[in-house]
């Protein structure tokens, strides 16, 4: 974990609320896939956690996508590039990128950035991979095309229809009938839960209000699925975790 | 400049420590920094036995401040005696247990088992925990019942026994004074405020335990005034603590009368704010013309 | 959206009005915007006869708040009869006459002589004052005192009695019964939080009455703690106040239990902002699904 | 008094921890001499009291001098050209300006900026201006060749005496002899004062803690000389009163 000022190169809305801010860090060479970084945004306490979407180790940089929801955010769409940003980060566990034949991936809305990186890896080590993308509404997706790009076979659910399955992710899962060896999910707790009904193997990254982001102030507890003495925080141990280990 | 000072219990390198419950028991700051700079460590609250905590969320962010209710969430007396304690004894620091509970018996309890521990030097006894259904505030909300639950604990310490104060009381003096008159070797305040965020689109309280604990520097002002307040009224020491995030903030509380600092919120903040507190001490004394820490503590009364 | 709502005296077009000393007598505001657009306001401390305040420096700027130890300065009660409130009788606004003292007696006589002013239509009782030596939060920090004095201020008054309540309490909940039980017709919370700052350079408090009153946003989550603590336990209506900023400040305050909102520091910081939280608010309703005031208040205790 | 959001034009040090910041401003066609603007500085609650310096009603502009003394002048420094800024004004009562035979104007420190617009009417008006200014040190003079290209005799004092005569600006007074039909002057209390007990005519401009401003708050009152009823709002009815009508 380091503290950096780290440098907008861009910052850009990509879809209804949402934007991809691009920033220039040392810290890109410690990330791995699903990781997250904290920002410290001017005017506010605490920093907030926002997922990393892919970084490139040589040039130093890395992406995240933001949505908007309340004056945290706000205040980082103000952001002009090169302005100084203070992060904090890599943080958190990361989503294990191991040769699978098949791995499915499952994002939701602000739980879709973290999955890009990921895909991106476990195509670069030979796995087939799937994408099921889960949005509010056709103006609010984002980044069907870059997963494409990527190699991937993508599929989106929004929840009024317009554009692909009309639902949820998890009816495009039954719907399509797919399958995979490993399933790698990000998304609504809700989400999650049915998630762990259908695949045995995989990784979860769950979200929840933090404070210090670095596992020192308990505010992210989970319960260990079995063991109710055991409790992991979100901030450290997690966010991804292998599929079945967190009480819901 | 030399930063040491000597308090009960504590033999402390400089004035400058983590608060209670913000920095758990150190294992994440040690892969930062040498836990050994700091004058003290302030343990997450122990209590008899584990305890999960409060449901989530439990923190929510508030103007300059936060609202905490994590509800004492700790492993219990024992597997901190076995675990934590002898892996922080790698450092030279001196640790101050926090103890709380929901009974006197509980409060006796872990004082008499964790000041055996060979590195606790002093325990802060926690009477002012807003996040806890039973004890906690309502033991630090009462002059009586305060005075009571120090004597009971001082009985049984083998170590210096602080007391945390809780700020949501009409007359801190009061309670202050009681526990001084009951054996109190110093005073730890403040605690924190009592508060409550809604949340819009639901209606409910953000927090899942609904009300919570507001730190951060929004208390300042209210911290620096009972500190004031209580200074003259004791003689025992006073560790001040409550929206610090300068070194300008350490002064002013030294000021208004504690003899050392605790750092809450802030770690969360900026992780590295202790040592980095410690390093700018020095040159902010200086700064506003004093030549040692004793001129700054109290100041404000005698100027 | 129909924003009237009525509470005892008050016939208010809507929710929004500006706080006790935070607007004199509204005369700066009238020349910014038509004070008849307010739903109501509460005009500064009247006391027997004038007073000139506390010493300078009266305020500092604390995070996200701000201290006052204005000491009630007014120009007594029988000049606001003559000239402030004929004034204000210009416009189409009820006036909530606040009503300050050091002793039972002075209260009674400010109560008995302002509530005969035509366009006062409700009094609040500033039992919470923490700037002045005698009486104010000595009243309002005891359940007893702040009944007596309630019950003597309800005899005299000839209009609709709300009383101000002090957050410098243990217990709100007690206090808040007490006057009711006293026969006032509405609550008003909360006051400010006694706070302090030092000069870093004289080491002396930056207040020449060395404590002040803490308001602004830093405490808003103890205001919203204390509406929703009270609320449940009273059948008055409440008027709430502290930190109020923005229109979704106005609705986390309603949620929480408050029937109106009345704005203090921030008319400081932005003299448009009642006028423009009136303009705000049908939106901001809106927004979470609301199509009534009556729907947001007191939500928070029924979802 | 207008709330308007005023943009940058220059922001530049011009002396130690003083600085010069020019703004663009449709408010500036209404400003007079010795009245000040209130500042809403990002991060900080209250706004800030700061005198307006000079002004331009052709191509609404106005300066202010700023002097860093704590967080909120620290931050001022960091704007930018082109940025906006949050300003209420113009506040306060204003230095007459009548033709008079003869006018001394005395600053100290930041007392000196509301003198500059102040010099430049008087000397339109046919008054013949002298001028003393007050400083710490050779360091944090300003302006001196500003007030002498307007056609002022300029006197100078620094405490140190690393610049003009060492001491204050009453000690030049005093051994230059000076004397003018007027005083115009701002600058601390103490300075204030000694200047009531050696002139009969001219105005005086106080400071005070403020919240509102505009005479909302009774943060910065100050008492009649003689009435002691009677009193004065320095931001409302100050920042500048007649000699003599202040009681210290
Ligand atoms: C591990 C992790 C990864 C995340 N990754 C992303 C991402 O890639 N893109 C994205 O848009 N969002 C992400 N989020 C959610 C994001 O942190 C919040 O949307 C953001 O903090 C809201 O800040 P705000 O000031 O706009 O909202 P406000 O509601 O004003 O924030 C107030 C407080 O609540 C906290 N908060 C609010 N919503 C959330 C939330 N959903 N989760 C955690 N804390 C919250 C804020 O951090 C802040 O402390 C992630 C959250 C976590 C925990
Ligand atoms: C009518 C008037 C005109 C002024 N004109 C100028 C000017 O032209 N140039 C200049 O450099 N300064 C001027 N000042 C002083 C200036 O307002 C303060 O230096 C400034 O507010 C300090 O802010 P800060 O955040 O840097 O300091 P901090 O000390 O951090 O400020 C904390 C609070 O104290 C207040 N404060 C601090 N010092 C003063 C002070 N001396 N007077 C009033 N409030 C103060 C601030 O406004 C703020 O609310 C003027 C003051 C007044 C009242
Ligand atoms: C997340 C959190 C957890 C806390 N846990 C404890 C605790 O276990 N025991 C205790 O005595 N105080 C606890 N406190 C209170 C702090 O020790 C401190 O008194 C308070 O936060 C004020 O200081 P600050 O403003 O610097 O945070 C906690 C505070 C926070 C924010
Ligand atoms: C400068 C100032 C003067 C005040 N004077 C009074 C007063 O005369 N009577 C009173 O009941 N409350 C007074 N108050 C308290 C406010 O009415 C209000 O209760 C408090 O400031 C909280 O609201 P806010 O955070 O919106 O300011 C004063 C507050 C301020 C800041
Ligand atoms: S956010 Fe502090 S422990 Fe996870
Ligand atoms: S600053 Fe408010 S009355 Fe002058």
């Amino acid at each position: 974990m380091i503290i950096e000022q780290v440098q907008v190169i861009s910052n850009q809305q990509i879809a209804d609320a949402t934007y991809e801010m691009v920033l220039k860090a040392e810290m890109a060479t410690k990330m791995k896939p699903g990781q997250f970084v904290n920002l410290k945004v001017e005017g506010f306490l605490l920093r907030r956690p926002i997922s990393i979407c892919q970084y490139d180790q040589f040039n130093h940089t890395f992406t995240i996508i933001y949505k908007v929801v309340g004056d945290g955010t706000q205040k980082l769409t103000t952001l002009k590039v090169g302005d100084f940003l203070d992060c904090m980060g890599p943080l958190g566990s990361h989503f294990p990128i191991e040769a699978q034949t098949t791995a499915l991936l499952v994002g939701g809305g602000v739980g879709v950035p973290p999955l890009y990186e990921t895909a991106k890896q476990l195509l670069a080590v030979g796995t087939q991979v799937q994408v099921v993308l889960g949005f509010a509404d056709a103006q609010a997706a984002f980044y069907i095309d870059e997963f494409e790009q990527l190699g991937a076979t993508v599929y989106v659910a929004t929840d009024n229809g317009t554009l692909g399955t009309h639902g949820r992710v998890t009816n495009v899962i039954a719907e399509q009938q797919l399958t995979a060896e490993y399933v790698y999910a990000c998304g609504p707790e809700a989400m999650l839960r049915v998630l762990e009904t259908r695949f045995e193997k995989g990784y979860l990254s769950f979200e929840a209000r933090m404070a210090c982001g670095i596992g020192a102030c308990m505010a992210c507890v989970c319960k260990d699925r079995e063991d109710t003495d055991l409790y992991y925080r979100i901030c450290k141990e997690g966010p991804v975790f292998p599929v079945g280990k967190v009480g819901f | 400049m030399d930063l040491a000072i000597k308090l009960p219990g504590l033999d402390l390198k400089n004035p400058i420590m983590p608060a209670s419950g913000c920095y758990g028991f150190g294992r994440e700051f040690s892969e930062l920094y040498d836990l050994s700079e700091l004058g003290a460590i302030m343990i997450k609250a122990a209590t008899p036995t584990a305890r999960f905590g409060n449901p989530l969320p439990r923190v929510a962010e508030t103007p300059n401040g936060m609202l905490n209710a994590i509800g004492l969430q700790n492993p219990g007396v024992d597997k901190i005696m076995a675990t934590e304690l002898p892996w922080l004894a790698g450092y030279d620091v001196p640790i101050i247990a926090n103890v709380a509970g929901s009974t006197l018996e509980d409060y006796v309890h872990v004082a008499k088992t964790i000041s055996q521990a060979p590195n606790v030097t002093a325990l802060e006894l926690n009477i002012s925990c807003p996040n806890v259904k039973e004890g906690g505030i309502a033991f630090g909300t009462c002059p009586e019942t305060a005075a009571l639950l120090t004597k009971a604990v001082k009985e049984v310490s083998s170590v210096p026994v602080y007391v945390k104060l809780s700020p949501n009381v009409t007359d801190i003096v009061a309670i202050a004074k009681a526990v001084e008159a009951a054996g109190a070797d110093g005073l730890t305040m403040i605690n924190t405020l009592l508060g409550m965020r809604l949340d819009l689109k639901t209606g409910k309280p953000v927090l899942a335990n609904q009300t919570g604990g507001l730190s951060g520097p929004a208390i300042k002002p209210v911290a620096i005034r009972m500190i004031h307040q209580v200074y003259p009224h004791v003689k025992i020491p006073i560790i001040g603590m409550g929206g610090i995030s300068t070194a300008e903030d350490v002064l002013e509380f030294l000021y208004a009368g504690a003899s050392a600092v605790a750092v809450g919120t802030m770690n969360f903040v900026d992780p590295y704010i202790c040592p980095n507190l410690i390093a700018e001490l020095p040159a902010t004394l200086k700064k506003y013309g004093l030549t040692s820490l004793e001129e700054a503590i109290g100041r404000s009364h005698r100027s």
